[in-house]
C-alpha cells in the first residue's frame, strides 16, 4: 500500500522501527569519521519531524489498533494509538527534533566511536519513549519502559571515567528499576487474574476501591520515581547533570513526560474508578515537589544541577494540576476538570520546550568554556549572543512571564483552582486556595532562579579570563535552540488554537473539553466573565508602546551616547568578582528555607593567607530517608552473613534442623 | 467599540501624563510633613525633561539588553495602566490581561530591570537584582492572593467584572477585603521601592535595592524607568482604588458618567498620595533582612483574607 | 509358616534393635578404629537381616543386596579404612562438639520422634515387619546426628556410611528391597563415592597435613 | 533410539577421554563430543516434536515428555557451549601451570561424564535411577571443583560432596518411602518406581507416607537445588572450581535438581490432592529469595556472587512453581531457560575477565570496557540481563512470576520487592566499576572465546521478544504437567 493509506500508528511504529535501524547503523558507523555526526543524526532529526506530525494526525483521527508477531506467547505486542499517545508522540517528536538538530553540532567534537555507541544508546532511547506511548499491553509497556531506562543509563554513562557520573548513573537506573518493579505490581493488581495482560482486558477488569487504590499507590509511586516526584527524586540532580546536555535536554524534557502519560493513562484509561483522596494525595505530594524543586533550584551553583531541580519543580507543578483535575473528576466537576487537564497538558508540552532549550543551552556553553559551575562564567552574552538571546527567551518563559508559553499554562491552573467553589466538600473550597498560594509563590520562585541563571551565567563581567576566548555555538546548535525557543513563542501566542488541538485528549481523558468562550484571538477557558487572555493582542500593545516610545525619543531627542568604565557609585577598581556569586545569589532563598536543606559551609580561620568560604545545601531527604535504608540493608546482610561461618558442622545441623522441622510440620 | 478604543487610549495617555503628577504631589506631601520647603509638584516633569536632553553614558561592556530594558519597562507599565480600570470601565484591552495577567506584566517589567542591573557586572547592581527579586518572589504571590481574594467574591479575574461587582452592585461589606486591602497596602509600599521596605531617596548601599538597580542608567535611559516607576505608582493606587474604593468609576458606555470620574479619580489620588506620604513619614526603613518578614506577613494577610471569605461569605 | 514367620520376625526386630544399638555405640565411640569395627558390625547385622528377609519372603534378588553388603561394608570398606588409618596415622581420639552424654540424650530423643514418625506408617505396613521403618529412620537420624558431632574427616564419612546403611535397611526391611536396578545403582554410588573420599583424604592430607575439619573453615562470609 | 545415542556419547567420551584425554587436543576432543551429544539431542527432540511424548526401553526405562525433553536440549547446548568456552580457558589456566595435563585429562572427562550423568537423570522415568544418576553427577563434579588442588579448592569440594551426600542420602529415603507406597498399589518389582506408573495411580499412594517422601525428597533434592538454608555448599563450590564448571554447575546441574523435585511434586500433589508440596515449595523459594538478595550484597569475590544470585533465581523459580496454576508454572519453566543461558554466559565472561585480572576479588578487576571492549560488554549486557531488565528474557519470566504473584499471594510481594532492589543495587553496584571506570589493567594475551556468550545473550534477548510457538507449546504441556 502506499504511505498514503497507512494508519498513523504504522507510521509510528514505522518510524521506532526506523529509530532501531539508525541505531544498529551507527553501531557500524562508528568508524568512518564524521558519519554519526553528519548523517545517522540528521536522519533521526527526520525521523522525529514525522513522529510530531503523526501524533498531531492522531489528534483527530481515530483510534488505530495493531498487532506485532513478538511478544510472549499469549502476549504478542498490542500496539495502540488514541489521542492520549498522540498528545504525548507530538510532544515527543517536536522537541526531540530540535534536541537532535543541536546534537548534531554537539557531538562533532566527539571521538568517533564513542559517538558511534552514544547514537546507538540515543535512537534506542528515542525508540523506547515512542513505544512506552504506544504500548497497549502491560508486557510491551514494561519492555519499552525499561529499554527507554537502560538506553538512558548508558547515555548518562558516556563520561564514565568520572567517579561521580558512574554514581549518579548507578542511582539512576537503581531508581528506575524499583519503580519499575512496582509498575510490574500494579499491573499484577490491573490484570485481574485471568492474565489478562492487554490495556483492554484491564479497562474492563472491575475493581474494588480497596485493590484500585493499591494499584494507583503503586503507579503513583512505579511513575513518581521516574517524573522525581518528591521524595524519590534523588536520582534527577544527579543523573541530569551527569549526561551530555543533549541528553539531558531528552530525559528532563520529554522522558519526565512519559510517566506523566503513564499515570495519567493507568488513572484515567485503565482504572474504572477512581477516589477523590487519590486527588489530594497526588495534589499535596505535587505542590511539595513544586516548592522543594524550586528551593533547591535557587541555591544550586552548577548550572546543569539547576536545571534539574527546575525540572523537579516543573513535574511538581504538573502533578498539582493532575491531583486538582481527580478531585474535580470525582466530585462529578467535569467542566473544571477539562479546565486543569489542559493546564496539565499544556504545561508538560511547554516544559518539554523549555526545558530543552535551557538544558541544550546549558551544553554550548559548556562547550564554549568546558566549564559547568555559575561562579566560574559570566558576561557570555557578549561572546555568544545567540545562545543568549535563544536561552534567554527560555528562561523567561519557564519564568512564567506572559507572553511566553509558561505563562499560559499556570494561568490555566490558576484559573482551576479559583473555580474550587463548586466543589462539594468544605474543607478542600479551603484547602485548595492555600494550594493556589503554593502554585504562586513556586511561579515567583522561579522567576528568582532564572534571573540567577541567566544573569550569572550570560551577563555581568566574565569571572574567568578563559572566558574571553569563548566562541559562538555551531549553526546546528543553534538551529536547534531556534527551533524549541519558537516553539516557545508559539505556544504562547497561540493558546486558542493550542488549547483547541488537546480538546480530544482532554475529552478522551475526563469526558469534556475545554468550551473557549472568547474569539480565536481571546482564550476565554470559561466564559469571558470569567477570565480571558489575549497575548496577542498583549503582545501588539507592548510592542506597539515599545516602538512609539523608541520612536518618540529618537525623534524628540537627538542625545549621542557615549561610552565609560561602570560608575557603581563611584567606587574604584571593579573586577569581576566583585560581583554576586551564585551561591550569593542564592543566600537570602538559603537563608528562609534552610530546614529544608543540611547545609555544609567551610569558613576560613582569622591566619588563613588565602581565606576561602564555600557553603553547599544538600538534600536533607537523602539524609533522613536514604541514608538509613541503605544502613538497615547493610545491618540486615551482616546479619545474614553470620549464618555462614564456614563449619561444615554448623551446615549440617541446618539440614538436620530444616529435616526435623519440615518432618514436625507435614505431620502436625 | 470606536469609543471603547478611543477611550482606552485616552485612558491610558491620561495615566502616562498624570503619573508624575502623582509623584510629585506624594514628594511635596512628605517634605510638607517632614517641615522640609516643598519641591514644586511639577519637580517630576522638570527631572524627565532634563535627563532626556542628557547624553547618555553607557558602560563599556554594556550589551544590547542593558539599553532594551528601559523601553521594555516603559512598555510594560503603559500596558498596565491601560488595563486596570482608572476613569472608565469598558475597556477593549482589557481582556487581553485579567489581573494574574497584571502580575505577569509587573514581573516581566521586573525581571528585565534585573537582568538590566546584572548586565554591567558591578557590585551593586547585581545586589540590586537579587534583593529586587527576593522583595519580589513574596509580592507577587501576595498580590495574586488579593487578586484571588477580589475575584473570588466577584467570580471572575477580570478587572473590569470586578470593578462591576464591587461598585455598581449592592453594597456589601466584605471582611475578607479588609484583610486584602492591608495585605494589597504592604505590596504596594514595597514594590513601589518606598519606605520601610526600600527608600527611594537615599543611594546607601547597605539598603538600597531599587536605586541599586538603576545605578548605572543615565539620561534618557534613566528618564524612561523614572516614568515608568512613576507610572507604577499610579497603576498601583488606580489598582488599590479600583479594588477598595471602586464607587464613581463610570460604569460600562455610559460617557455621562466620565467627568464624574474623573473629578473622582482625582480626588482619590490626591488622597492616597497624601496618605501614602503620611505613612512614609511616620515609619522608618526596616533592615534589608526584615523584608521577608514583613512580606511574608502580608502574604499570609492575602491567603487569610481569602479563607475569611470562605468561612464568613460562602 | 505364621510360626517361621515370626521367629523370622523376631530375629529380625532383634537384628533391627542390633543396629540401633550399634548406632549408639558409634554415636559414643571415640577411638576412630572402634568407629570402624562398629560400622563393620554394623553391616554385618544390615546383611543377616537383609539376608532373613530374602529367604523368608522368597525375594532372591535380595540375596544379592545381602551379598554385596557383605562385601562392601563388611569386607571392603572396613579394610580400607584401617588402612587408610595406618597410613594417614590419625588413630587418636576424637573430641566430638557435643559432649558425649548430651549426644546420647539427643539420640534418645530422636529415636522417641522416629518411632512415632513411623508408627501410622507401619500400622498399615503390609510387610513382615512393623517397627523396622522406624528403627531404620532412627538409624539414619543417629548418623546425621554423629556426623554433626564429629570433628574428623573420617568419622564424618563413617557416619555417611552409617546413614546409607539406615537407608539400606529401611529398603530392604520395611520394603522388601528396591528394584535391582536401582539396588546396584545405589552400590556403585557408594562404591564410587568410598574411592572417591579416599583420593580425598590424601589430598586434604597433603595440603593441610592432617584430617581435621578444623582447617577447613577458611570459606565463609567476611 | 536416540535417546540411547544421547546418553551413551557422553558416556564414550567420558571413556575415551579417561584413556586419551592428556594428549594436547582433548579440549578438542571434548568439545567434539559435546557436539555430537548436542546432535543427538537435537534429533530426539525433532522426534519428540513430531510424534509427541515416548516412553523407550524394556520395561519403559526412558520417558520423554515435553517437560524434560526441553531441559536435554538446553543441557546438551549448554554443555557444548561451555566445552567452547573451556577450550582457550583451560589452555591459559595451563599456560599459568595451575594445572597440568592429568588433572586436564581428569577434567575433561569427568566432564563428559558429568553431562551424561544429568541427560540420564532427566530422560530416565525411574524414580530410582534417577536418585542414582543425581549422585552420579555429584561425584563427577566433585572432582572437578578440587581440581585446583588449592586449600580453599579442597574445603570447598569437601563441604560440597559431604552436604550433598547427605541431602542425596535423604532424598532415596524419600524414594524408599515412595517405593514403600507405590508397592502397595503397583506391586514390588521393577515397574513400581516408574514414574509413568505412579503418574497414573498417584491417586491412590498412601498420602501419609507421600508427604513424608516428598520432605526427604524436598531436603534432599533441595539440597543440590540450592534453597536456603540448604544452600551452604553452593557459594563455595562455585568460587573455588574452575569457571567452566561453576558455570555448567549453575546453569544445568541446579535445573536437574529442580527437575526430580517437580517430578516428585507432581505425585505427591496427586496423592495429597491439597497443595501442601507448593506451599512448602513456596517458602523456601521466597525464604532463598530473600537471603541470597541480603548475601549477595556482601560479597567481594565476583564468582561467589554470581553463585548466590544463582540460589536467587533458583528460589525465585521453585517459588513460582510453587505457586502452580498455568501461568506461574509457565514462568518457572522459561525461567529455568532464561538463567541457565544467562548465568552460564554471565560466567564465560567472568571467566575471562578473572583470567586477564589475574583475581577473582572485584576490588581487582576494573574497566574492562577499555582494555577488553567485548568481555566488558558481555559481562555489563549479561549482568543487566540476569538482573531482569528487559528486553531480555529473565525479565519476560519474572514479569509473569511477579504479576501472577502480585494477585495470588500479595503477602509475599513486598519480600520479593525488596529482594529485587537489594540483589539489583549490589550486583549492578559491584559489576558497574568493574565494567566502567578508568584501569591499568593488561590487555587479554589472546583472543577470548566470546561466541558462546554472545550465542547465549542473543538467544536470551530473543526468547525475551519472541517465543517460537512449538518451544511455546512444550512450555505449556510441560506447565499442564506440573499442575497446571
Amino acid at each position: 500500500m502506499t504511505p498514503f493509506d497507512m494508519i498513523p500508528l504504522q507510521w509510528a511504529w514505522g518510524i521506532v522501527l526506523y529509530w532501531l535501524l539508525l541505531g544498529g547503523a551507527s553501531l557500524l558507523a562508528r568508524h568512518v569519521s564524521g558519519l554519526v555526526t553528519d548523517l545517522i543524526f540528521p536522519l533521526s532529526a527526520l525521523g522525529a519531524l514525522v513522529m510530531a506530525l503523526v501524533g498531531g494526525s492522531a489528534l483527530i483521527l481515530p483510534v488505530s489498533h495493531f498487532i506485532l508477531p513478538i511478544g510472549l506467547p499469549d502476549l504478542p505486542f498490542h500496539l495502540r494509538l488514541d489521542a492520549l499517545s498522540g498528545f504525548f508522540l507530538l510532544l515527543l517528536g517536536s522537541a526531540a527534533f530540535g534536541v537532535t538538530v543541536y546534537a548534531m553540532g554537539y557531538f562533532r567534537s566527539m571521538a568517533d566511536d564513542q559517538v558511534g555507541l552514544l547514537a546507538l544508546w540515543f535512537n534506542l532511547f528515542l525508540a523506547g519513549m515512542a513505544l512506552v506511548l504506544l504500548a497497549d499491553d502491560a508486557y510491551a509497556f514494561m519492555v519499552a519502559w525499561e529499554v527507554m531506562a537502560l538506553s538512558s543509563y548508558f547515555l548518562v554513562t558516556t563520561d564514565h571515567q568520572i567517579p561521580d557520573i558512574r554514581r549518579a548513573g548507578f542511582l539512576y537506573l537503581l531508581i528506575a528499576h524499583v519503580g519499575a518493579v512496582s509498575l510490574l505490581l500494579c499491573f499484577g493488581v490491573l490484570q485481574g487474574g485471568h492474565g489478562a495482560y492487554t490495556f483492554d482486558y484491564m479497562r474492563l477488569a472491575e475493581m474494588t476501591p480497596f485493590w484500585a487504590s493499591v494499584a494507583f499507590l503503586l503507579a503513583l509511586f512505579g511513575f513518581g520515581a521516574k517524573a522525581g516526584l518528591v521524595p524519590m527524586h534523588v536520582w534527577l540532580p544527579e543523573a541530569h547533570p551527569a549526561a551530555p546536555s543533549p541528553v539531558s535536554a531528552l530525559m528532563s524534557g520529554i522522558m519526565l513526560k512519559t510517566a506523566i502519560y503513564g499515570l495519567l493513562r493507568i488513572t484515567f484509561d485503565l482504572l474504572n474508578l477512581q477516589i477523590g483522596w487519590w486527588g489530594t494525595l497526588a495534589l499535596g505530594l505535587g505542590l511539595l515537589t513544586a516548592l522543594y524543586g524550586v528551593i533547591f533550584a535557587a541555591v544550586q551553583s552548577d548550572m546543569k544541577r539547576l536545571l534539574a531541580w527546575s525540572s523537579i519543580e516543573n513535574i511538581g507543578i504538573i502533578v498539582a494540576a493532575f491531583g486538582l483535575t481527580l478531585i474535580f473528576y470525582t466530585d462529578g466537576k467535569g467542566g473544571l476538570a477539562a479546565l486543569s487537564m489542559t493546564a496539565l497538558l499544556y504545561h508538560a508540552l511547554n516544559h518539554a520546550f523549555f526545558k530543552s532549550l535551557l538544558f541544550i543551552g546549558t551544553g554550548s556553553v559548556l562547550h564554549a568554556t568546558h566549564e559547568r559551575r555559575m561562579g566560574h562564567l559570566g558576561g557570555l552574552m557578549r561572546y555568544m549572543p545567540w545562545t543568549a538571546w535563544l536561552t534567554l527567551v527560555g528562561a523567561l518563559a519557564i519564568a512564567g512571564l506572559p507572553p511566553l508559553n509558561g505563562f499560559i499554562s499556570e494561568w490555566l491552573l490558576l484559573q482551576a483552582f479559583l473555580l474550587t467553589p463548586g466543589l462539594s466538600q468544605p474543607y478542600l473550597n479551603m484547602v485548595i486556595p492555600v494550594a493556589a498560594a503554593a502554585v504562586a509563590l513556586a511561579a515567583a520562585l522561579a522567576a528568582y532562579v532564572m534571573v540567577k541563571f541567566f544573569g550569572i551565567i550570560f551577563l555581568g563581567q566574565p569571572r574567568d579570563p578563559a572566558l574571553h576566548q569563548a566562541r559562538e555555538a555551531s549553526w546546528p546548535e543553534r538551529l536547534g535552540m531556534l527551533w524549541l525557543a519558537a516553539g516557545c513563542v508559539l505556544l504562547g501566542l497561540l493558546p486558542v488554537q493550542v488549547t483547541a488541538a488537546l480538546a480530544p485528549v482532554v475529552r478522551l481523558l475526563t469526558g469534556q473539553t475545554l468550551v473557549n468562550d472568547g474569539s480565536w484571538l481571546v482564550l476565554a477557558p470559561v466564559s469571558a466573565e470569567r477570565a480571558s487572555y489575549a497575548p496577542l493582542i498583549f503582545f501588539a500593545v507592548v510592542a506597539v508602546v515599545l516602538l512609539l516610545t523608541f520612536v518618540w525619543v529618537r525623534k524628540v531627542y537627538h542625545g549621542r551616547i557615549r561610552r565609560a568604565d561602570p560608575w557603581d557609585c563611584g567606587y574604584l577598581e571593579q573586577d569581576a568578582r566583585m560581583q554576586d556569586t551564585a551561591e550569593g545569589f542564592g543566600q537570602p532563598i538559603r537563608q528562609i528555607f534552610e530546614a529544608f536543606m543540611r547545609v555544609e559551609r567551610e569558613r576560613p580561620d582569622p591566619f588563613d593567607r588565602k581565606p576561602r568560604y564555600s557553603s553547599a545545601s544538600l538534600d536533607q531527604i537523602w539524609f533522613v530517608l536514604y541514608e538509613p535504608i541503605a544502613r538497615l540493608a547493610s545491618w540486615v546482610s551482616d546479619k545474614v552473613g553470620r549464618l555462614q561461618h564456614g563449619r561444615i558442622q554448623w551446615y549440617l545441623i541446618y539440614s538436620f534442623a530444616t529435616l526435623i522441622f519440615l518432618l514436625v510440620f507435614v505431620t502436625r | 467599540m470606536t469609543t471603547g478604543i478611543l477611550l482606552q487610549i485616552a485612558q491610558t495617555l491620561a495615566a502616562i501624563l498624570l503619573a508624575p503628577l502623582l509623584m510629585g504631589w506624594v514628594n511635596q506631601c512628605r517634605a510638607w510633613l517632614q517641615g522640609r520647603s516643598a519641591p514644586p509638584i511639577s519637580q517630576p516633569y522638570r527631572t524627565l525633561r532634563k535627563l532626556f536632553q542628557k547624553d547618555a553614558v553607557i558602560a563599556h561592556n554594556a550589551s544590547p539588553l542593558f539599553r532594551f530594558a528601559p523601553y521594555m519597562v516603559f512598555a510594560c507599565m503603559a500596558l498596565a495602566a491601560g488595563i486596570v480600570p482608572t476613569i472608565a470601565n469598558d475597556l477593549p484591552f482589557s481582556p487581553a490581561a485579567d489581573a494574574i495577567a497584571l502580575v505577569g506584566v509587573f514581573a516581566l517589567a521586573r525581571v528585565f530591570l534585573a537582568l538590566a542591573a546584572m548586565d554591567i557586572g558591578t557590585s551593586f547592581g547585581s545586589l540590586g537584582a537579587r534583593r529586587e527579586m527576593l522583595v519580589a518572589f513574596l509580592a507577587e504571590p501576595a498580590l495574586l492572593m488579593v487578586f484571588f481574594t477580589a475575584s473570588l467574591i466577584s467570580q471572575s479575574t477580570e478587572l473590569p467584572v470586578i470593578v462591576q461587582t464591587l461598585a455598581h452592585k449592592e453594597f456589601v461589606i466584605y471582611p475578607s477585603m479588609a484583610f486584602a486591602a492591608v495585605a494589597f497596602w504592604m505590596i504596594s509600599v514595597a514594590e513601589n521601592a518606598r519606605i520601610p521596605v526600600d527608600n527611594p531617596t537615599t543611594h546607601l548601599e547597605l539598603t538600597m535595592i531599587h536605586e541599586a538597580m538603576i545605578l548605572e542608567y543615565s539620561a534618557r535611559h534613566l528618564a524612561l524607568i523614572e516614568w515608568a516607576v512613576a507610572l507604577k505608582l499610579f497603576t498601583y493606587s488606580a489598582l488599590g482604588i479600583a479594588l477598595f474604593l471602586p464607587w464613581g468609576i463610570a460604569p460600562q458606555g455610559d460617557l455621562s458618567a466620565l467627568p464624574l470620574a474623573v473629578l473622582v479619580l482625582l480626588l482619590k489620588m490626591l488622597l492616597g498620595g497624601t496618605v501614602l506620604s503620611f505613612m512614609e513619614a511616620i515609619s522608618a526603613k526596616v533592615r534589608l533582612f526584615r523584608a521577608p518578614e514583613f512580606l511574608g506577613t502580608a502574604f499570609l494577610l492575602g491567603v487569610l483574607g481569602m479563607l475569611i471569605h470562605f468561612l464568613l461569605e460562602v | 509358616m505364621t510360626l517361621s514367620l515370626t521367629y523370622h520376625l523376631q530375629v529380625i526386630n532383634l537384628l533391627a534393635a542390633l543396629l540401633l544399638l550399634i548406632s549408639f555405640a558409634m554415636l559414643s565411640q571415640r577411638r576412630i578404629v572402634g568407629l570402624i569395627t562398629l560400622f563393620a558390625w554394623q553391616g554385618a547385622a544390615l546383611s543377616a537381616s537383609t539376608a532373613i528377609v530374602a529367604w523368608s519372603t522368597g525375594q532372591h534378588h535380595l540375596y544379592y543386596s545381602a551379598a554385596l553388603t557383605l562385601v562392601l561394608k563388611v569386607i571392603a570398606m572396613p579394610w580400607f579404612f584401617y588402612r587408610l588409618v595406618k597410613k594417614l596415622d590419625v588413630d587418636r581420639d576424637v573430641e566430638p562438639m557435643i559432649n558425649i552424654p548430651t549426644t546420647m540424650l539427643i539420640g534418645i530423643v530422636l529415636v522417641i520422634f522416629a518411632f512415632n514418625l513411623a508408627m501410622p506408617i507401619s500400622q498399615m505396613s503390609g510387610t513382615v515387619m512393623r517397627s523396622t521403618l522406624g528403627i531404620a529412620m532412627a538409624t539414619v537420624l543417629l548418623a546425621f546426628l554423629m556426623m554433626i558431632t564429629r570433628s574428623k574427616a573420617i568419622p564424618q564419612v563413617i557416619g555417611f556410611l552409617a546413614m546409607e546403611n539406615g537407608l539400606f535397611f529401611a529398603a530392604t526391611s520395611a520394603t522388601y528391597g528396591m528394584p535391582l536396578v536401582v539396588e546396584m545403582g545405589v552400590a556403585l554410588d557408594v562404591l564410587v563415592g568410598v574411592f572417591v573420599l579416599g583420593i580425598f583424604f590424601f589430598q586434604i592430607r597433603e595440603t593441610f597435613d592432617s584430617l581435621d575439619l578444623k582447617h577447613m573453615e577458611k570459606l565463609k562470609e567476611k | 533410539m536416540e535417546i540411547y545415542w544421547v546418553l551413551g556419547i557422553p558416556l564414550v567420551g567420558g571413556i575415551f577421554l579417561a584413556l586419551w584425554g592428556s594428549r594436547g587436543n582433548a579440549p578438542e576432543i571434548n568439545a567434539f563430543f559435546s557436539l555430537l551429544t548436542l546432535i543427538a539431542a537435537s534429533i530426539l527432540t525433532a522426534r519428540i516434536v513430531a510424534d509427541g511424548p515416548m516412553i523407550v526401553g524394556g520395561e519403559g526405562w526412558f520417558f520423554i515428555d515435553s517437560f524434560n525433553v526441553f531441559l536435554v536440549t538446553l543441557t546438551a547446548f549448554v554443555a557444548f557451549t561451555t566445552s567452547l568456552f573451556s577450550r582457550p580457558y583451560m589452555r591459559i589456566e595451563k599456560e599459568h601451570s595451575r594445572l597440568n595435563d592429568k588433572r586436564l585429562r581428569l577434567y575433561h572427562s569427568s566432564y563428559q561424564i558429568f553431562i551424561g550423568a544429568m541427560l540420564l537423570a532427566l530422560t530416565t522415568n525411574n524414580m530410582g535411577i534417577l536418585w542414582v544418576s543425581m549422585e552420579a553427577a555429584t561425584l563427577a563434579t566433585v572432582l572437578l571443583v578440587s581440581l585446583y588442588r588449592t586449600p580453599a579448592s579442597l574445603e570447598a569440594a569437601w563441604k560440597y560432596f559431604i552436604l550433598c551426600g547427605v541431602g542425596i542420602a535423604q532424598a532415596l529415603f524419600g524414594t524408599i518411602l515412595l517405593y514403600f507406597a507405590a508397592e502397595k498399589v503397583l506391586g514390588s518389582g521393577g515397574t513400581a518406581l516408574l514414574w509413568t506408573h505412579l503418574n497414573e495411580v498417584k491417586g491412590q499412594l498412601e498420602p501419609t507416607v507421600l508427604q513424608l517422601a516428598f520432605v526427604f525428597l524436598l531436603v534432599g533434592y533441595g539440597t543440590k537445588v540450592g534453597l536456603a538454608p540448604l544452600h551452604n555448599w553452593l557459594p563455595d563450590a562455585h568460587a573455588e572450581g574452575p569457571t567452566p564448571v561453576s558455570a555448567v554447575l549453575s546453569g544445568l546441574l541446579l535445573n536437574v535438581a529442580l527437575y526430580a523435585v517437580m517430578r516428585s511434586k507432581v505425585l505427591v500433589d496427586g496423592a495429597l490432592g491439597n497443595d501442601l508440596a507448593g506451599n512448602l515449595m513456596m517458602g523456601f523459594g521466597l525464604l532463598s529469595v530473600v537471603l541470597a538478595a541480603f548475601l549477595i550484597k556482601r560479597q567481594t569475590d565476583v564468582k561467589r556472587m554470581f553463585a548466590y544470585s544463582s540460589i536467587e533465581h533458583m528460589g525465585l523459580v521453585t517459588f513460582a512453581f510453587g505457586m502452580g496454576g498455568p501461568v506461574a508454572s509457565f514462568a518457572g519453566l522459561l525461567h529455568m531457560t532464561m538463567h541457565s543461558l544467562t548465568k552460564s554466559a554471565i560466567f564465560f565472561a567472568v571467566g575471562h575477565a578473572t583470567q586477564s585480572a589475574g583475581t577473582q576479588l572485584m576490588a581487582g578487576i576494573r574497566g574492562l570496557i577499555k582494555t577488553n571492549p567485548t568481555i566488558g560488554w558481555g559481562l555489563m549486557l549479561g549482568t543487566v540481563a540476569i538482573l531482569g531488565v528487559p528486553p531480555f528474557g529473565v525479565f519476560a519470566s519474572e514479569f509473569l512470576i511477579i504479576t501472577t504473584a502480585m494477585h495470588e499471594h500479595a503477602w509475599a510481594t513486598p519480600f520479593l520487592l525488596t529482594a529485587l532492589g537489594v540483589a539489583f543495587a549490589s550486583i549492578f553496584g559491584k559489576v558497574q566499576p568493574m565494567v566502567f571506570g578508568e584501569t591499568e589493567l593488561p590487555r587479554l594475551p589472546y583472543q577470548p572465546a566470546l561466541t558462546p556468550v554472545f550465542m547465549h545473550l542473543a538467544l536470551v534477548l530473543m526468547l525475551g521478544l519472541f517465543i517460537p510457538p512449538y518451544l511455546a507449546d512444550w512450555y505449556r504441556q510441560a506447565a499442564a504437567l506440573l499442575g497446571g
